[in-house]
């Protein structure tokens, strides 16, 4: 056939340049588009065209920056590319993970935004074959005191928890940060981890002429039409009211899509699956057949529909959600559909894969698009733009905290660490996780609460310790140095449970990347990250981008969040991260700066977010893994707590009274140290350091020693009665437990149960329709 | 002032999925009610609340339902009946 | 022993539930699939937690329906133990095998979390394991658990030893606090008036090893497979 | 045959706690609403159904509230309104 065929459809919009520019392609890209087809787009090309090459789905303008992160190590087993990473395990047992975002979506409706992110990422993961068995999440809120705020923090937490609860995969980790750039913008990274045998891997790579596609599961509606270039533009008010129609999520049609979709990739009948996610049908069928470098050819009017009189351009862009593009071997197709009447769900031959090298789709007999080879995905452009720093930002960054004048109250260090403590960001998140299930599955060794999750994998004695990480306060006072620390600080987390830190799958929220200063920000982060994976030998096994995240207040802090995947040979190896026993030596594996800039204590104490992030050295952060890890294996370390958000005091107290109902004191002497400024010391965030509480200190010295990271025994864990206490040189400082297990417990349950409602009016102005 | 006592209904928009709604009529269908069709499932409000006039009544819950009660991206609201309680 | 656990669309325990019966008791475990009438020789009975039908309309209503409920009612009209946990207490409410039934919680937040239970009858088929009183620790996670009946049907049950567990604090007291959904008299587990059928809140099956956080659950598999190979026996 | 379309309320029983209820009437409470008074929540329901005549719709519907739709335990349920869809 000949490409003459393809002529615009009955009904269909004309295309103007209005409409292209509407579509976010640019005038170059559609030249570009042109010049491939030989001839002016179809509406349904020019819908295709901008969910493909939008960021979202194409990476144009990170995709050469992503390029430079390390991707290989020899336990890889599938590096980016694919709908998840795999790496080798232990006795053929693999895990398949990765993160994706749902900030506009969230930012919209939060309940199903969130929800339909944990569909879509348990999707990722059981296409490649992987029963999910653990969910994370990574979230970002402005001030929880505005009300608005609020709705969308609770709407999140429930979005994600009933998803997750129903579809039974346990949500054992996360992380929540409330900061005034993440207002109006709130970010929403979930990840998922799945386990599966090296040899049930299966690849969503479209083959074998003549093989038959098929859509699984729900059917197709008109939801969230464009959500994919939605995803890639400025939330501004204009499109508040161009707003796509959201999608809502199934959890229950997830779960029987979950086991359905493990049983026909068992059944050997099929050659490939996909989640139809962003861009839905258009871009799963454009993805795997490009993987495959095959032709297909895709039907519109036999896609199972929710809603009648739809056209080829919604049919192919719908984001309804729980729904597969599943390619089966030829002839198989009654053994597929039965093992879906099993689960109750629907699947209807849509497409075949064709010898002739077009991406086609038809209504009925009719071509209403068709794009020569696989083009539309390689052709796609990609940009570089120029990097230029902010100058404010490097402003900001040349600023001395030491200069900002202390509060008067601060002379008593109790009074600051009690501040920190009920900073909504480092205050116990119980609140959020007691909503996740994060139980069922019976595999959950450490859930929610400590530095890292661990999750037994059966039939073996190995564990998998998971944590997402990210700090966009450094990042955006640093790029370089704030991405080498949200990689070390999550390999941290990990190998403090006792687990070998192994590979990472990162999401990068950032803004607007067409400006040469956000830009900047997304290049060197992504260095930063790149140094730390290839020192710390944590390659990137997938992860997915979010740019745009701006809105009429300003643009967010370029926020990489890492998803950090560790592997604990034998589960004795499990190490807590609160203080367990009266007695215990606590050691401070790292050293104590000078260093403040950049702190969670200059945010919450003064307001400020200035000064240098800490300094961040991959090799010192890989020595100090090394040596927390042998300790470890040698039943050295009682526990082990990094130091992160709010320093050296906020560690030890979390490591005291993380759980409410096992506090525990500590007295700890700092005096080698008293030449350091008192509150760098206490509430500087230094990296490369944790607090180990041990019955063995010298043997546990020794090790340190050897491996050449600094260490000293700072003091030892006592009763909760005997309470805190710190001691500087000639200052001291006591409390008793009971004010600081307040405010680290009781501070997000006192905002969200306090009787303030949460309100969704503030931004939306709506007039009943029907009233 | 008198007390009025209004009923709400809040649906989910058409268009929107209503996966309840949908399972709810394969239940009926099984149970051998064949001849139900679509089915939606909403919430059903009854409030009293003190107002001038059944018109003021009326606007002030206009105004609870757009600010708390209706999920302004995914439901309709529809205040069904205002009656002095 | 054999142990028939019964697979409806949604239910997520249905695993957790075989692998304490098979690791941890010994036992054999069989799935029972929703739409068959086959119970396959089951002794036991377990209906597992989850969210059957995705809770739509009310947890429970609708898998009540499913074809296999049938054998499950049959099988306790028999006599035969029926053990319901979670989202199998609220379709075991549903389908009238034990009374009451279970409203969101009055927080209206799903909670996951260990609580402490004082067993308050211990002569029954499930808990003869335990001793009067005791207080253990078995997680809870669910949305809607708070038990809730009239006054007639919580004094009978009240007086007829048929409430099994209750939510206590740590020291075995009954507490508002220690209510994790503000069930009615703090109860999280009650048996038939024939003395077969369990239904609980919390979930033993994942109460199997310490490392998981508790071990307490298994006193009462223990208790069942006693009870079973009295039977056998006499 | 005639389609019809059929509303259906289903509240909790009085003396039954709606926790529900009480955190809408708190939450308007704080939101300035101060003159609301008690406030039930419920479900609503909108089936369409094939019946000879509305009388045969709402005997249907009926049934159906009994065997599905409402819990007896708990819940009145309320036919609202049977109309030619
Ligand atoms: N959104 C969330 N979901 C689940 N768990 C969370 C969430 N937020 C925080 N947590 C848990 O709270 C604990 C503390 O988190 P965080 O303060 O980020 O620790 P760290 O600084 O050690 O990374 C971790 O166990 C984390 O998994
Ligand atoms: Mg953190």
């Amino acid at each position: 056939m000949s490409q003459s065929h393809v002529a615009p459809r009955a009904g269909d919009p004309e295309i103007t340049p209005a409409l292209i520019k509407e579509h976010g392609i640019t005038p170059a890209e559609y030249e570009r588009v042109v010049a491939m087809l030989g001839r002016t787009p179809t509406f349904t090309e020019v819908g295709i065209v901008s969910a493909l090459w939008s960021e979202h789905c194409s990476y144009k303008h990170s995709r050469p920056l992503l390029r430079t992160l390390p991707t290989e190590a020899p336990w890889v087993l599938q590096g980016p590319g694919e709908n998840a990473g795999v790496i080798a395990v232990k006795d053929g047992i693999a895990v398949a993970f990765k993160v994706e975002s749902h900030n506009h979506p969230s930012a919209v409706e939060p309940y199903q935004g969130a929800a339909t992110g944990v569909g879509g990422i348990l999707r990722d993961v059981f296409t490649m074959g992987a029963r999910p068995i653990a969910l994370l999440n990574s979230l970002r809120f402005g001030p929880l005191s505005s009300p608005r705020v609020r709705y969308l923090f609770s709407g999140v937490v429930k979005g994600i928890g009933d998803y997750g609860n129903c579809v039974g995969v346990p949500t054992v980790g996360g992380e929540v940060v409330f900061d005034p750039s993440y207002e109006g913008n709130p970010l929403v990274n979930a990840m998922c981890v799945g386990v599966l045998r090296e040899e049930e891997l299966i690849r969503a790579v479209a083959e074998g002429v003549g093989n038959p596609i098929i859509a699984v599961g729900a059917r197709t509606g008109r939801d969230g039409i464009h959500g994919a270039s939605f995803a890639s533009e400025d939330l501004s008010e204009e499109n508040e009211a161009k707003r796509p129609r959201v999608q809502v999520g199934d959890p229950f049609t997830e779960k029987l899509l979950l086991e359905a979709s493990l049983e026909l990739i068992r059944s050997g009948h099929i050659v490939a699956i996909q989640d139809m996610g962003a861009a839905g049908l258009t871009s799963s069928s454009a993805e795997m057949a490009a993987r495959g470098d095959v032709g297909v050819t895709i039907d519109t009017t036999k896609v199972p529909v929710r809603e009648e009189g739809m056209t080829p351009y919604e049919i192919l862009l719908s984001e309804s959600q729980e729904r597969m593009l599943v390619v089966a071997h030829k002839g198989r197709e009654e053994q597929v559909r039965e093992i879906l009447a099993r689960w109750d769900l629907e699947a209807a031959v849509i497409g075949e894969v064709i010898a002739e090298p077009v991406y086609r789709v038809t209504e009925g007999d009719r071509v209403v698009a068709e794009f020569p080879g696989t083009r539309l995905v390689t052709d796609c452009p990609v940009y570089t733009i120029e990097a230029k720093e902010s100058t404010a930002l490097a402003e900001a960054r040349a600023r001395d905290p030491h200069a900002v004048a202390p509060h008067e109250e601060e002379a008593d260090p109790i009074w600051t660490l009690e501040r920190l403590l009920s900073s909504p960001t480092i205050a116990s998140k119980a609140w959020v996780w007691r909503q996740y299930d994060s139980m069922v599955r019976t595999s959950t060794i450490v859930g929610p609460g400590s530095d890292a999750a661990v999750i037994r994998l059966r039939g073996t004695d190995a564990g998998v310790a998971l944590s997402i990480d990210g700090n966009g306060r450094y990042v955006a006072l640093d790029p370089r140095v704030g991405g080498r620390i949200a990689v070390c600080e999550a390999a941290r987390n990990v190998a403090c449970s006792g687990a070998r830190p192994r590979a990472i799958t990162n999401n990068l929220n950032f803004g607007n990347p067409t400006r040469p200063e956000v830009y900047y920000q997304l290049a060197n982060a992504v260095a930063g990250m790149g140094e730390a994976c290839r020192t710390l030998e944590t390659p990137v096994t997938g992860g997915n981008v979010s740019l745009y995240n701006e809105n009429p207040q300003g643009a967010i802090h370029p926020t990489p969040t890492i998803g950090m995947v560790g592997v604990l040979d034998s589960l004795d190896h499990v190490t807590p991260s609160a203080f367990q026993v009266e007695g215990d030596a606590i050691v401070l594996l790292g050293d104590n700066t000078a260093e403040l800039g950049a702190s969670e204590y200059l945010l919450r104490l003064h307001g400020l977010a200035i000064g240098a992030p800490p300094a961040c050295d991959p090799a010192a952060e890989r020595r100090l893994i090394d040596a927390l890890l042998e300790a470890i294996g040698h039943g050295l370390v009682r526990s082990a707590h990094d130091c992160s958000d709010g320093g050296l005091a906020v560690a030890l107290a979390e490591s005291a009274m993380m759980h409410r109902d096992r506090t525990m004191g500590f007295q700890v002497d700092l005096t080698d140290w008293a030449d350091l400024p008192l509150r760098a010391l206490l509430f500087g965030e230094a990296q490369g350091r944790v607090v180990i509480s041990t019955p063995t200190p010298d043997a546990l010295l020794e090790v340190a020693a050897r491996i050449g990271v600094p260490a000293r025994v700072i003091g030892r864990v006592t009763s909760a009665a005997e309470g805190v206490e710190f001691v500087i040189g000639a200052v001291s400082a006591r409390s008793a437990i009971e004010p600081l297990a307040k405010a680290f417990h009781d501070t997000i349950p006192g905002i969200m149960d306090g009787g303030a409602p949460a309100e969704h009016a503030v931004a939306t102005s709506h007039a009943p329709t029907t009233d | 002032m008198t007390r009025f006592r209004v009923a709400i209904h809040i649906v989910p928009r058409r268009g929107i999925l209503d996966p309840q709604g949908k399972a709810v009529a394969d239940a009926l269908h099984t149970l051998g009610f064949a001849s139900v069709g679509d089915v939606r499932v909403g919430r059903h409000l009854v409030l009293d609340t003190d107002a001038e006039s059944a018109e003021a009544a009326r606007d002030a819950v206009r105004r609870m339902c757009e600010q708390l009660l209706a999920n302004p991206v995914t439901e309709d609201f529809h205040i069904a009946t205002v009656e002095p309680a | 022993m054999r142990v028939g656990i019964i697979r409806f669309p949604g239910s997520n325990c249905d695993e957790d539930a075989y692998h304490a019966v098979v690791d941890h008791l010994g036992a054999e475990a069989v799935f029972c699939w929703h739409k068959d009438h086959d119970l396959q020789g089951a002794d036991l009975v377990i209906l597992p937690g989850g969210f059957s039908y995705g809770d739509y309309l009310r947890p429970g209503a609708i898998a009540r329906f499913s074809p296999i409920m049938q054998e499950v009612v049959a099988h306790a009209q028999r006599g035969g133990p029926v053990l319901a946990i979670c989202n199998g207490f609220q379709i075991a409410c549903e389908a009238g095998l034990l009374p009451g039934a279970l409203l969101r919680n009055a927080h209206l937040r799903f909670i996951c979390e260990q609580v402490h239970l004082r067993v308050e009858s211990i002569a029954t088929r499930f808990t003869s394991r335990y001793h009067i009183g005791q207080v253990v620790r078995i997680p809870v996670a669910h949305g809607d658990g708070r038990y809730t009946a009239d006054a007639d049907t919580l004094e009978r049950l009240e007086g007829e030893g048929q409430v099994v567990f209750r939510y206590v604090d740590a020291g075995g007291h009954v507490t508002e606090a220690a209510n994790p959904n503000a069930s009615q008299r703090n109860i999280a587990g009650i048996v038939n008036a024939a003395g077969n059928v369990l239904g609980m809140m919390p979930h033993p099956e994942r109460a199997v090893d310490v490392r998981i956080g508790s071990a307490d659950g298994l006193p009462l598999l223990h208790s069942l497979a006693d009870s079973l190979l009295a039977e056998v026996g006499a």
